[in-house]
């Protein structure tokens, strides 16, 4: 089976070699990738959209169907791994650590409650000893890592950058709050429901953006045809930021999604 | 032989990604493993991005930005298209990556909802067992 | 100059490619997947591509190892080959 | 200004994600949801087939950028029929599976409802799209809505047959990407109707030769044509029933679409059979699909499995028809992927309001179906004659025109294999049909026929009304489409060719 596959890949590479022959020199400036159409963003993305960096002047917008059916891919991925792990049988047995004596009760029927205050602490099966430094480390992390995350999308005009980085790097600021103290405490501060309307909500702000361009009669997405209500003066770089803040939206979300999903088989109560 | 080398040498680039879809498009066949069935996928995914940025490469270029006086309304001197990179596979590759993760992610979800009902991730134990649970 | 630093780092690519596949440890391969992504965003950045090695470098080596690791924490770390 | 070609992808996309927030807030509104968003995209698409059969292709700059610049949805009399098909059963197959989705998945059918309108997004961008990298992003759209929901079938073997899919999806996916990529590289533009005007100028370039094999190669496993088509049977006969309806019908038509988009308008017709010289073993390929899917069927006792494998053998129609290389075998390639999408559904539909009654599909515990179901067992059959291609309904016509070309082409072992694969489906629907409708249905097991064929008076328990009802709809336009494939033909197929 092995020889057999290898055989098959070795097929494939040589028939693709053989293919690069034709190919134009590796980086000459006139290839003819390099003339045709990325000559005409190179001049005009300024006029044209005032924004820098030409990378995010064609991806939201020239091409910007294509970021907003990317934005659909991702919000797609959220909602399948909540069809496929989430479950919502109830657990049946809870630990809890008595935190002045060190005391662990392993509660077996579900309906008898431990009030988590300061005496009890909820804490997972496989239970780890509080690591005080992670803890506190992270806690004056996170924030940074969220400020910084703000920015990456903020300023995807001038800077590498835009919604998707920004939003994965929101998103992993709140995974890192998961995997530093434990998932029960992530989703206390953040539910599950503010997650799912989130994701759903980031690619209606995209989608409500192209729709209002139709309704004032240009075509979809076309932001130009804002002028009359945000003034004239940089109005396209306006349309870009607010597409990039619902793409940072909804990449957010489906990524702790996904993340919660997967590390607790979808019963969201022990994680990483 | 030195025109030879030389064909390589102009496009080494492009012979090197075939060789990297080539170890994703082995790993994903001839593997046992489910998860390294997934690394090999992602391996794929990632050298076919390469060939796409190495298509917009040009030779002494900066990155696609235009900073400094151009910038106001384009009133500025003349872009020269030449010493800038190509920024279309770059807006594609953006696409390609975020896809290239969500189907990881759903490949994951997959992968823990097999162990959950099989406990074994090997291609082989999971047929024996399919083939187990339909003889009883 | 690009030459070198490029085939430098293309090998560090193709072998830690084929370390992620070969080892036998999951969590191995999860990190040396991680060093892939990373040896692929500096490919990237070398040749220009900024925006997508910045998103290569979160996405990639940042949030796919994540999953990587956490799927393997709920699912077995040996692998048989 | 007229926003139909947008309209159509974007109302199931609205849809999707109104349900998607709904299932969290209101779950009892997703579902009309859902229901409305598959209306609308539906009217729009009639609306669009009306006025490109009217006045010719619509071509909609999406962003008001001009085409090479940015992405342009073409619509032109194929790909509005191809959209009219895709609307009308995603909007007919969510009313008819509401009791099915119901019964197989209870917690969680709103966020069910969100991704079969993400996977319906999917179908109608992969329809109406223009350019290139677009196409390539809403497959992966489809493919991953379908890998989805494809797991959440069978509880055992539904997540294995859905992770195969997501491995040769993925590879299928990939090399279409990789073609695009030799492509950009050669011509530097991504839109279909620009690329078309750079060909002439490259004819033997072998970067266009390795682009075409790459994208060529990539649709073939997504339709899973017959050497790749090993994902198939698993993913479609463990997949749930109310997915199961739209995914056969519908994913590998739109793949077999996207190759004949390909053949047409991106590499042209006369680069493709006069450079290339690649027709005749395609044709071939699409024989040896036929006869390969027809046997494998016969082996099959599963139901869904048998049906998966029909479907194979139709593949094998399509992509046989068109690289005949006349435009008869073309016009049958493209009338087929309308007859062929309407017949699998009904298929599927009564094979639905079977598993919600009986929930086992295996054909021996079919016995006395007619007796039980009689109004599925009757749709059942008029699809049962469409597929093997009985006079009325339109499975007849397009097969009349594949062989007409086969004729033409002189590719005798194409017609053979058209003639023998309807033998072939004759003899699988009437096993069926002797199981069903012979053996009588509560009598103990092994010797039920003693009391030689009397037929007891059994309680009919029929599927709910609406999946009746449905089933009722997809019959008559069967053979409504049947009747007026003569008008099809002329208004919509003819001037594409020409052009």
């Amino acid at each position: 089976m092995k020889l057999l596959s290898l055989i098959v890949v070795c097929l494939t590479g040589g028939l693709l070699l053989y293919g690069t022959a034709d190919l134009p020199d590796w980086g000459d400036p006139n290839a003819p990738a390099s003339l045709h159409l990325s000559n005409y963003y190179i001049e005009n993305a300024i006029r044209d959209t005032e924004v820098p960096n030409l990378v995010t002047a064609v991806l939201a917008d020239y091409r910007s169907i294509d970021t907003m059916l990317e934005t659909a891919v991702v919000f797609c991925a959220g909602l399948a791994c909540f069809l496929l792990l989430r479950d919502f049988t109830p657990k049946k047995d809870h630990h809890y650590r008595h935190v002045p004596t060190g005391v662990i009760l392993h509660v077996k029927n579900p309906d008898r409650q431990v009030i988590v205050g300061n005496e009890f602490e909820d804490m997972d099966k496989e239970w780890l000893p509080p690591d005080t430094i992670i803890k506190t480390v992270c806690r004056m992390l996170i924030p940074f890592i969220q400020i910084y995350a703000l920015y990456v999308v903020a300023h995807g005009d001038f800077s590498p950058g835009g919604g998707f980085q920004g939003g994965v790097i929101l998103g992993s600021s709140f995974i890192l709050l998961a995997i530093s103290y434990n998932l029960k405490y992530l989703l206390k501060r953040v539910s599950e429901k503010f997650l799912g309307i989130l994701s759903a909500a980031g690619v209606l702000v995209y989608m409500g953006i192209g729709l209002a361009a139709m309704v004032l009669g240009g075509n979809f997405l076309d932001y130009e045809k804002y002028a009359p209500i945000f003034g004239e003066h940089h109005i396209r770089a306006l349309g870009m930021l607010g597409v990039e803040i619902g793409v940072g939206m909804s990449v957010t979300a489906v990524m702790v999604i996904i993340y919660i999903n997967i590390v607790s088989e979808g019963k969201h109560d022990e994680g990483l | 032989m030195t025109e030879l080398f030389m064909l390589i040498a102009a496009k080494y680039n492009y012979c090197l990604y075939v060789i990297l879809m080539m170890i994703g498009l082995y790993a994903m066949i001839a593997k046992n493993n489910l998860m390294k069935k997934l690394v090999g996928m992602n391996i794929f995914q990632t050298a076919i991005i390469l060939f796409y940025v190495s298509i917009g490469f040009k030779h002494n270029a900066t990155i696609p930005i235009i900073m400094g006086d151009h910038g106001h309304g384009g009133h500025g001197a003349a872009i020269n298209a030449a010493d800038y990179m190509n920024p279309l596979p770059h807006v594609l590759m953006l696409t390609a990556i975020v896809v290239s993760v969500a189907t990881l992610g759903v490949a994951m979800a997959l992968c823990v909802k097999v162990y959950q009902r099989y406990q074994t991730l090997e291609e082989d134990e999971l047929r024996m067992r399919l083939s187990e649970k339909i003889k009883l | 100059m690009y030459w070198s630093i490029n085939l430098v780092i293309l090998i560090f690519v193709i072998v830690c490619a084929l370390g992620a596949i070969y080892v036998k440890d999951l969590l191995a391969t999860a990190i040396l997947f991680g060093a892939y992504s990373f040896m692929m965003c500096l490919l990237w950045a070398i040749m220009g591509a900024v925006d997508v090695a910045f998103t290569e470098a979160s996405v990639g080596a940042g949030v796919s190892t994540v999953f990587f690791v956490a799927a393997v924490f709920r699912t077995s770390r040996r692998t048989k080959d | 200004m007229i926003h139909y070609p947008a309209i159509v992808v974007i109302a199931p996309l609205v849809g999707a994600l109104i349900a998607g927030i709904l299932s969290f807030v209101e779950e009892r509104y997703a579902y009309p949801a859902a229901l409305i968003a598959t209306g609308i995209s539906c009217a729009a698409a009639v609306r669009d087939l009306i006025y490109v059969a009217g006045h010719g292709p619509i071509a909609y700059h999406m962003g008001g950028w001009a085409p090479p610049m940015g992405i342009e949805y073409r619509i032109d009399t194929l790909n509005a029929m191809v959209l009219v098909l895709i609307t009308a059963i995603a909007f007919l197959n969510l009313a008819a599976s509401w009791p099915n989705i119901k019964q197989e998945m209870p917690d969680r059918s709103p966020s069910f409802y969100a991704m079969y309108l993400l996977f319906v997004v999917g179908l109608t961008g992969v329809a109406s799209t223009g350019d290139l990298f677009n196409l390539y992003v809403l497959i992966e759209i489809t493919s991953l809505s379908s890998y989805t929901m494809i797991a959440l079938g069978d509880r055992d073997r539904g997540p294995i047959s859905a992770l195969n899919y997501v491995f040769v999806g993925v590879i299928g996916a990939s090399f279409y990407l990789l073609g695009v990529g030799y492509i950009y590289i050669k011509t530097g533009t991504l839109n279909m109707a620009e690329f078309a005007t750079m060909i002439p100028t490259l004819q033997d370039s072998t970067t266009i030769l390795t682009a075409f094999i790459l994208c060529i190669v990539g649709v073939f496993i997504k339709m899973a044509l017959f050497p790749l088509h090993v994902w198939l049977p698993n993913a479609y006969s463990y997949a749930p029933v109310g997915f199961a309806r739209i995914v056969a019908p519908l994913m590998t038509k739109v793949m077999v679409y996207v190759m004949v988009r390909l053949m047409i308008t991106v590499f042209g017709l006369d680069y493709i059979f006069i450079k290339l010289h690649i027709a005749d073993t395609l044709v071939w390929l699409g024989t040896i699909a036929i006869l390969a899917g027809g046997v494998m069927a016969l082996a099959q006792t599963n139901l869904k499995k048998m049906l998966a494998y029909i479907i194979v053998c139709e593949i094998g129609y399509m992509v046989g028809g068109a690289w005949l290389g006349n435009d008869l075998g073309l016009t049958g390639a493209v009338l087929h992927i309308l007859n062929d999408g309407l017949m699998t559904f009904a298929l599927f539909l009564a094979v639905g309001n079977m598993v919600y009654k009986l929930d086992r599909v295996q054909i021996k515990d079919l016995k006395g179906l007619f007796a039980k179901m009689p109004w599925t067992m009757t749709g059942f059959v008029l699809a049962a004659f469409s597929i093997v291609g009985v006079p009325p309904t339109c499975g007849f016509f397009s097969k009349w025109y594949l062989i007409l070309g086969a004729f033409k082409a002189g590719a005798w072992h194409f017609a053979a294999a058209l003639i023998i694969s309807s033998l072939i489906c004759a003899v699988l629907f009437f096993k069926v049909f002797e199981v069903c409708f012979f053996e009588s249905p509560d009598t103990h097991d092994g010797h039920g026929s003693d009391t030689h064929g009397r037929h007891t008076t059994v309680a009919i328990q029929e599927a709910p009304a609406i999946s009746l009802a449905v089933l009722g709809i997809a019959g008559i336009s069967l053979i409504v489409v049947g009747m007026y494939s003569k008008t099809i033909v002329v208004r919509l197929i003819w001037p594409l060719l020409s052009s």
